[in-house]
């Protein structure tokens, strides 16, 4: 049943297909950026999993408690939270900003307008 | 006071950029002074740098612990004849194009938004010099971020509404490269536990054999392999080369690549080791191939663009071949060759970006068609776009010769000589598509913007005769570049053979 | 100290110089460079004058010997009858370039490396190919291209030789090469494209009657001979030189007879004489060698003098073809004088000087016993004759009067064939104290036996009155207002109708089997070609998902490989 | 470029030019006839590397015939190269 125990990994995996997939299929700029986020967010799982230690809880000191989590990958996707959110506000202002010149948000009619030119 | 700056010289080679972006924000009411803080901002990173390649020439690998934690634990920023001879290339064009920088961002960018373009450069080479120095893996992936994020706003800026999309492109690309990075070093940490690059290093020979560390290192390659444009993972590279203002095309071509590939030399040579690499893993094969299809591929569709800028941008497709084809060769040849070409490629392009923004500048175009006949209205600016160009092709006397002499030199070294004829059939190329530049450019009848146009100041000829002049010298003078280029190849290649 | 002077470098002063004055003194700053150049050569030493480091490499950009002494005296020489030549034009261009290009042409002799070389072999094509473009007319500037890409293929050829030579020997000093090795071949291919080997020759024949007046003169003197120079210096006794140059020799000159444009019929004559150079080369003995550099000497006086004369003549009529002209001789007596001087010396008329350098050639083929390839030289000999010595005078200056009755040219035209004329004539009658003496290989020679003289008086007398008997008897082939194809029809003509032709055939293929064969891979192909296809397609932007499909089967590519 | 018109010069008359071509005959004939001298040891002597060299009035022979089917053979040769004087021609381009 270790196929079962790892499953945190495998949601990642999921997910951060999912995400590649709706970058890769969906035509909409947001919806990207939407896919975008998970993919990234799937790897944030990754590394909070890669930090579980059996039978340890969350890494703030409490009476009693001898087992913690291994709390470095939790400060590293911190750290990677906040790039993904910095994207994510970038991504999304880019998006206005090309609805205002373009007049729509939709891959393929921004790629026709272009060519038209 | 000074002495005591001078401990802290590699934290300093960071922190000034840095200081000086938000500094652009709040002095944005005199842009004047910000474009003056800028340079001297540049200006004294490139002392720093020389500084610190001076010491490490002299003394050995610096190693500094930021914040004054010990290195497994703390960041470490550790210094050796690569990564300062990488700093020191990032400086230099930072230093040319800050001046270059004054009037072209005056004539491309909004003025309301000239100081946040300025803040955004220091960003981006606060970014890329963080990734160059670090000695710590996961800081890269920080750096890395601090760099792409001011670079996808610096693109952004262009005024082609295409710029927008462009970025857009370069965002959904460069996010998905540095969520590789990211997954790949988590991937080394859970086999080794550290993340000091050193002691990485130390660690993961213990662990050869386990697949995490063989996906692990595919999704670094892959994610620096999409930042530095190896082929086919260049698609964002021309766009985003084409439509960003001319100021930051010449920063970010000159630079951005050349980091990623020093990012990609370290992980593959120090972190994970040349042995792994390239004897249990089929690294050297697949970057070989790459690098040939990149080389081919990139200077075909060069020889079709239309948009000169576009044009150089695929052609820099192609001179990351050869930077890669030095690195898969797996000799010290080969890597002095890539490391040259990573010195000599970044004088290269930023001076006929720089040149073609001198162009820009009076046309306002950079379609070829535009551009018939400028070449004798602009003899200034469009020579040093010849002169440059001839670097690019490799004639000698200039940079661009020295790094394919090598190049040739490593193929024939290991017997491989199909790949010396494949350098020199790039060349060939290259002469097609710069050839086809000057046959429209010298010799067109000149079109409507050309014939009004006249030669560019003085303040955007001195920055890029500069770098021209500097392709000649570095032709002609190859001891310096050369001899680092071998040290810093030597250094990498310790656990070779 | 004069005598540590590098010998092109007071050409690339004068270079700059030129660019920079004007006037009266820009022509003393032109015609003192040569002079200046020829004093301090005369003072130098001997051996590896100047060595740099150059990667990894120890560079000899000056090395002296004999052999490059003799080109050296040389080039200041032809250097300073061109410059004086061509003083009175006012193309700042043409006379930077013309200055930067003697001082290539010096370095390449100079080289006592194959990097130096190759440095100098390249910036002689570069500088020469502006003397083309200087006529600034449509078809000058497509046959300056055309000579552009040739040059370069020369020069690309150079260096790929260079390379698989060093890389087998180890050893870049410009010395005996052979052809033991493939990239002695390759060098060999490359320096007899410079030189005109058959089939390769018509980029001299193409560019050369296109140049200026001024740069045609420029031109004959210095290419070829650095190629001379080298084969020289590199191949002399390689055996296929002896046909080669022998091919060279014949070939050339039935072009020549029927050919209309005067320059152009100089062009070819120009690789008859190089034949007789090359041939001698191949010969490899000391008298051969002697024979070859010595007919190197005195062509760039013969050829430049006729080239010179035919320069005059287009500058003053703006015309060469042969149908166009003649009768010239009654307004241009001195011109035509100086002319027949030329020609008498190219067809090796005794008291000329090609008298006393091609029969050193002629003597050494016999020597050797190559009877077949003596009887070819002699008819050759003969040939010239007919189209230097006889058909470049006779129709510019006399035949059919064309009524054109143009003045003399400048003095300094007229003064730069007088010393030309005058070396010719000087060379020819005391070779033993003129021009024998620097050369660089040990052997006798005496033109003048009664024997010699005779004999060569018998051949031109009868195959001058061969010619004039045709003439008289209209047997001779009329000047046609004509051109005459050469090899290279096939790029200018087979070439770009060959490339329309074959779109039109492999057009229809091509879709037929992008609409048949290829269903299930559609999305491949497509991809592929839009990515390789023309222009209109490539300007198109990506889509991002395509891009990130590509990231994920570059990352799957990976992972399958590692694991495997 | 016209000038004045021609004084009448030497070789403007045919009878002149008739004359000078005999004149060339009589000297090519002279030289023949040296040859013929040389050979019986007369005024010079031969010497000779080849055997053909040793034929009485081999060069002058030669000389001839090589000129005679030098020409010959140029004449063939334009029925297969001779084009059109703008066979090359562009739109545009200068006479």
């Amino acid at each position: 049943m270790r196929f079962l125990q790892l499953y945190n990994y495998e949601i990642a995996i999921f997910l951060a297909m999912v995400g590649l997939y709706i970058v890769v299929s969906s035509g909409n700029l947001v919806k990207k950026i939407a896919g975008l986020s998970m993919f990234q967010i799937s790897v944030f799982i990754l590394y909070i999993s890669m930090g579980v230690v059996e039978g340890g809880t969350v890494p703030i000191l409490i009476e009693g408690v001898q087992r913690y989590s291994n709390p470095l990958p939790h400060v590293l996707i911190l750290t990677a939270i906040v790039v993904g959110v910095a994207t994510t506000a970038v991504a999304l202002s880019l998006v206005i900003r090309i609805n205002e010149a373009y007049g729509t948000a939709e891959e393929d009619e921004i790629h026709e307008q272009d060519e038209s030119f | 006071m000074l002495s005591v700056l001078a401990n802290d010289l590699p934290a300093l080679q960071v922190v000034v950029p840095l200081v000086s972006a938000p500094l652009c924000l709040i002095l944005a009411r005199w842009p004047r002074i910000v474009w003056l803080l800028c340079l001297a901002a540049s200006w004294t990173s490139l002392a720093i740098a020389i500084e610190l390649l001076d010491q490490v020439l002299s003394g050995g690998t610096i190693s500094y612990a930021m914040g004054g934690w010990a290195a497994p634990w703390g960041i470490e920023y550790r210094i050796d004849a690569v990564n300062a001879y990488v700093i020191l290339i990032v400086t230099g064009i930072a230093s040319v194009v800050m001046p270059y920088a004054n009037q072209s961002v005056a004539k491309e960018i909004p003025a309301d938004r000239v100081p946040l373009f300025y803040a955004l450069l220091m960003l981006c080479l606060t970014g890329l010099l963080g990734m160059t120095i670090t000695g710590d893996a996961f800081n890269v992936f920080v750096f890395l971020e601090i760099s792409s994020l001011s670079m996808y706003g610096l693109i952004s800026m262009g005024r082609d509404r295409r710029a927008l999309t462009s970025a857009f492109q370069y965002l959904v690309m460069g996010t998905i490269g540095g969520t590789f990075i990211l997954v790949g070093i988590g991937f080394l940490y859970v086999v080794t536990g550290t993340l000091n690059m050193a002691d990485l290093a130390m660690r993961l020979p213990e662990v050869t054999q386990l697949r995490t560390l063989h996906t692990g290192f595919a999704f670094l390659v892959v994610g620096i392999g999409l930042k530095l444009a190896m082929f086919p993972l260049h698609l964002w590279l021309p766009n985003a080369y084409a439509y960003a203002p001319s100021t930051a095309t010449a920063f970010i071509a000159a630079t951005a690549t050349k980091v990623a590939v020093y990012a990609l030399l370290r992980f593959v040579f120090t972190v994970i080791g040349p042995v792994i690499a390239y004897q249990d893993l089929p690294f050297g094969e697949i970057a070989k191939v790459l690098a040939v299809l990149g080389l081919v591929t990139g200077s075909f569709v060069a020889i079709f663009q239309e948009n000169v800028k576009r044009m150089l941008a695929y052609s820099s497709v192609a001179q990351i071949g050869y930077i890669l084809l030095g690195i898969g060769l797996a000799t010290v040849m080969g890597l002095t060759a890539s490391m040259l070409h990573l010195f000599n490629h970044a004088l290269i392009k930023g001076a006929l970006f720089m040149a073609v923004g001198c162009l820009f500048y009076r046309t306002r175009s950079v379609r070829l068609d535009d551009l018939r006949g400028i070449g004798r209205k602009m003899p200034w600016s469009f020579g040093a776009f010849v002169i440059a160009g001839l670097s690019l092709i490799g004639v000698p006397l200039t940079a661009g010769f020295v790094s394919k002499w090598y190049l040739v030199q490593a193929s024939l070294e290991v017997g491989q000589w199909p790949l010396a004829v494949l350098v020199l059939g790039g060349s060939l190329l290259a002469i097609i598509y710069i050839w086809r530049v000057v046959e429209i450019a010298w010799f067109g009848s000149p079109s409507t913007r050309a014939a009004e146009a006249t030669e560019a100041p003085l303040g955007l000829l001195i920055p890029t005769w500069i770098l021209v002049l500097a392709n000649l010298y570095f032709g002609t003078h190859t001891g310096l570049t050369v001899g680092v280029a071998n040290l810093a190849a030597r250094t990498l290649a310790e656990g070779l053979r | 100290m004069p005598t540590e002077l590098p010998p092109f470098l007071p050409f690339l002063i004068g270079a700059l110089l030129t660019a920079v004055t004007r006037g009266r003194l820009r022509s003393a700053v032109m015609l003192a460079t040569p002079v200046v150049g020829g004093i301090c050569l005369l003072g130098i030493d001997s051996g590896a004058l100047h060595q740099v480091q150059l990667l990894g490499y120890t560079l000899t950009p000056v090395r002296v010997d004999e052999l490059s002494m003799l080109f050296g005296y040389l080039f200041h020489l032809g250097a300073f009858i061109a410059i004086l030549y061509a003083v009175h034009i006012k193309d700042t261009l043409q006379h930077v370039v013309a200055m930067i290009y003697a001082a290539s042409a010096l370095g390449a002799v100079f080289a006592g490396d194959l990097i130096s070389f190759f440095l100098s072999w390249e910036l002689l094509t570069v500088s020469s190919v502006f003397l083309v473009w200087a006529r600034r007319t449509p078809q000058a500037i497509r046959a300056g291209f055309r000579y552009l890409i040739l040059q370069i293929g020369s020069g690309v050829t150079l260096l790929a030789g260079i390379l698989i030579h060093v890389h087998a020997t180890g050893d870049i000093s410009m010395g005996h090469i052979g052809l033991d090795t493939p990239g002695g071949w390759l060098i060999m291919l490359a320096l007899g494209l410079k030189c005109g080997f058959p089939m390769l020759h018509m980029w001299l024949t193409d560019a050369y009657p296109e140049s200026t007046p001024t740069g045609a003169v420029f031109l004959c003197m210095f290419t070829t001979k650095c190629a001379i120079y080298a084969l020289t210096r590199s191949f002399a006794g390689a055996d296929p030189l002896i046909y080669i140059g022998t091919a060279m020799t014949f070939f050339p000159i039935f072009f020549a007879v029927i050919e209309n444009d005067l320059r152009r019929v100089l062009a070819y004559s120009m690789i008859n004489q190089l034949g007789f150079m090359v041939c001698g080369i191949g010969l490899g003995t000391a008298l051969a060698l002697n024979g070859a550099v010595s007919h190197a000497f005195n062509d760039v006086l013969f050829k430049g003098l006729l080239f010179m004369a035919m320069g005059a003549v287009l500058t003053m009529t703006g015309r060469t073809r042969a149908s166009d002209l003649g009768g010239l001789y009654k307004s241009m007596p001195q011109t035509a004088t100086l002319c027949i001087i030329g020609a008498a010396s190219i067809s090796a008329i005794p008291l000329f000087c090609g008298f006393v350098s091609k029969s050193m050639i002629m003597q050494s083929a016999l020597n050797e016993g190559h009877m077949v390839v003596w009887f070819f030289l002699l008819f050759a000999s003969v040939g010239v004759l007919e189209h230097a010595g006889i058909k470049i005078p006779f129709f510019a200056f006399f035949a059919h009067d064309s009524g054109l009755r143009p003045p003399e040219p400048p003095t300094n035209m007229r003064l730069a064939m007088l010393i030309a004329a005058v070396l010719c004539v000087v060379i020819g009658t005391a070779p033993a104290t003129t021009l024998y003496p620097l050369l660089p290989f040990a052997a006798e020679y005496h033109p003048y036996d009664a024997t010699h003289v005779i004999t060569q008086l018998q051949l031109l007398m009868f195959g001058g009155l061969a010619v004039f008997w045709m003439m008289r008897t209209g047997r001779y082939p009329t000047e046609e207002r004509a051109i005459n194809i050469d090899v290279d029809w096939l790029y200018r003509r087979i070439l770009p109708s060959g490339i329309s032709s074959a779109e039109n055939v492999l057009e229809p293929a091509w879709s037929s089997l992008k609409r048949g064969a290829a269903r299930p891979l559609n999305g491949l192909i497509a991809l592929l070609f839009r990515y390789h296809g023309p222009q209109g397609t490539l300007a198109r932007t990506w889509p991002i998902g395509s891009m990130v499909i590509w990231v994920t089967v570059l990352l799957a590519v990976f992972v399958v490989v590692y694991y495997l | 470029m016209n000038q004045t018109p021609d004084k009448k010069r030497y070789l403007d008359d045919p009878e002149n030019v008739t004359r000078l071509w005999r004149r060339f005959v009589l000297a090519c004939a002279l030289v023949a006839a040296i040859d013929l001298l040389g050979l019986l040891e007369v005024v010079y002597h031969r010497h000779i590397a080849f055997f053909a060299e040793g034929l009485p009035g081999f060069y002058a022979a030669w000389g001839f015939i090589a000129i005679a089917a030098l020409i010959f053979l140029a004449k063939q040769l334009r029925r297969l190269v001779m084009r059109p004087e703008d066979y090359y021609r562009e739109p545009g381009d200068a006479d």
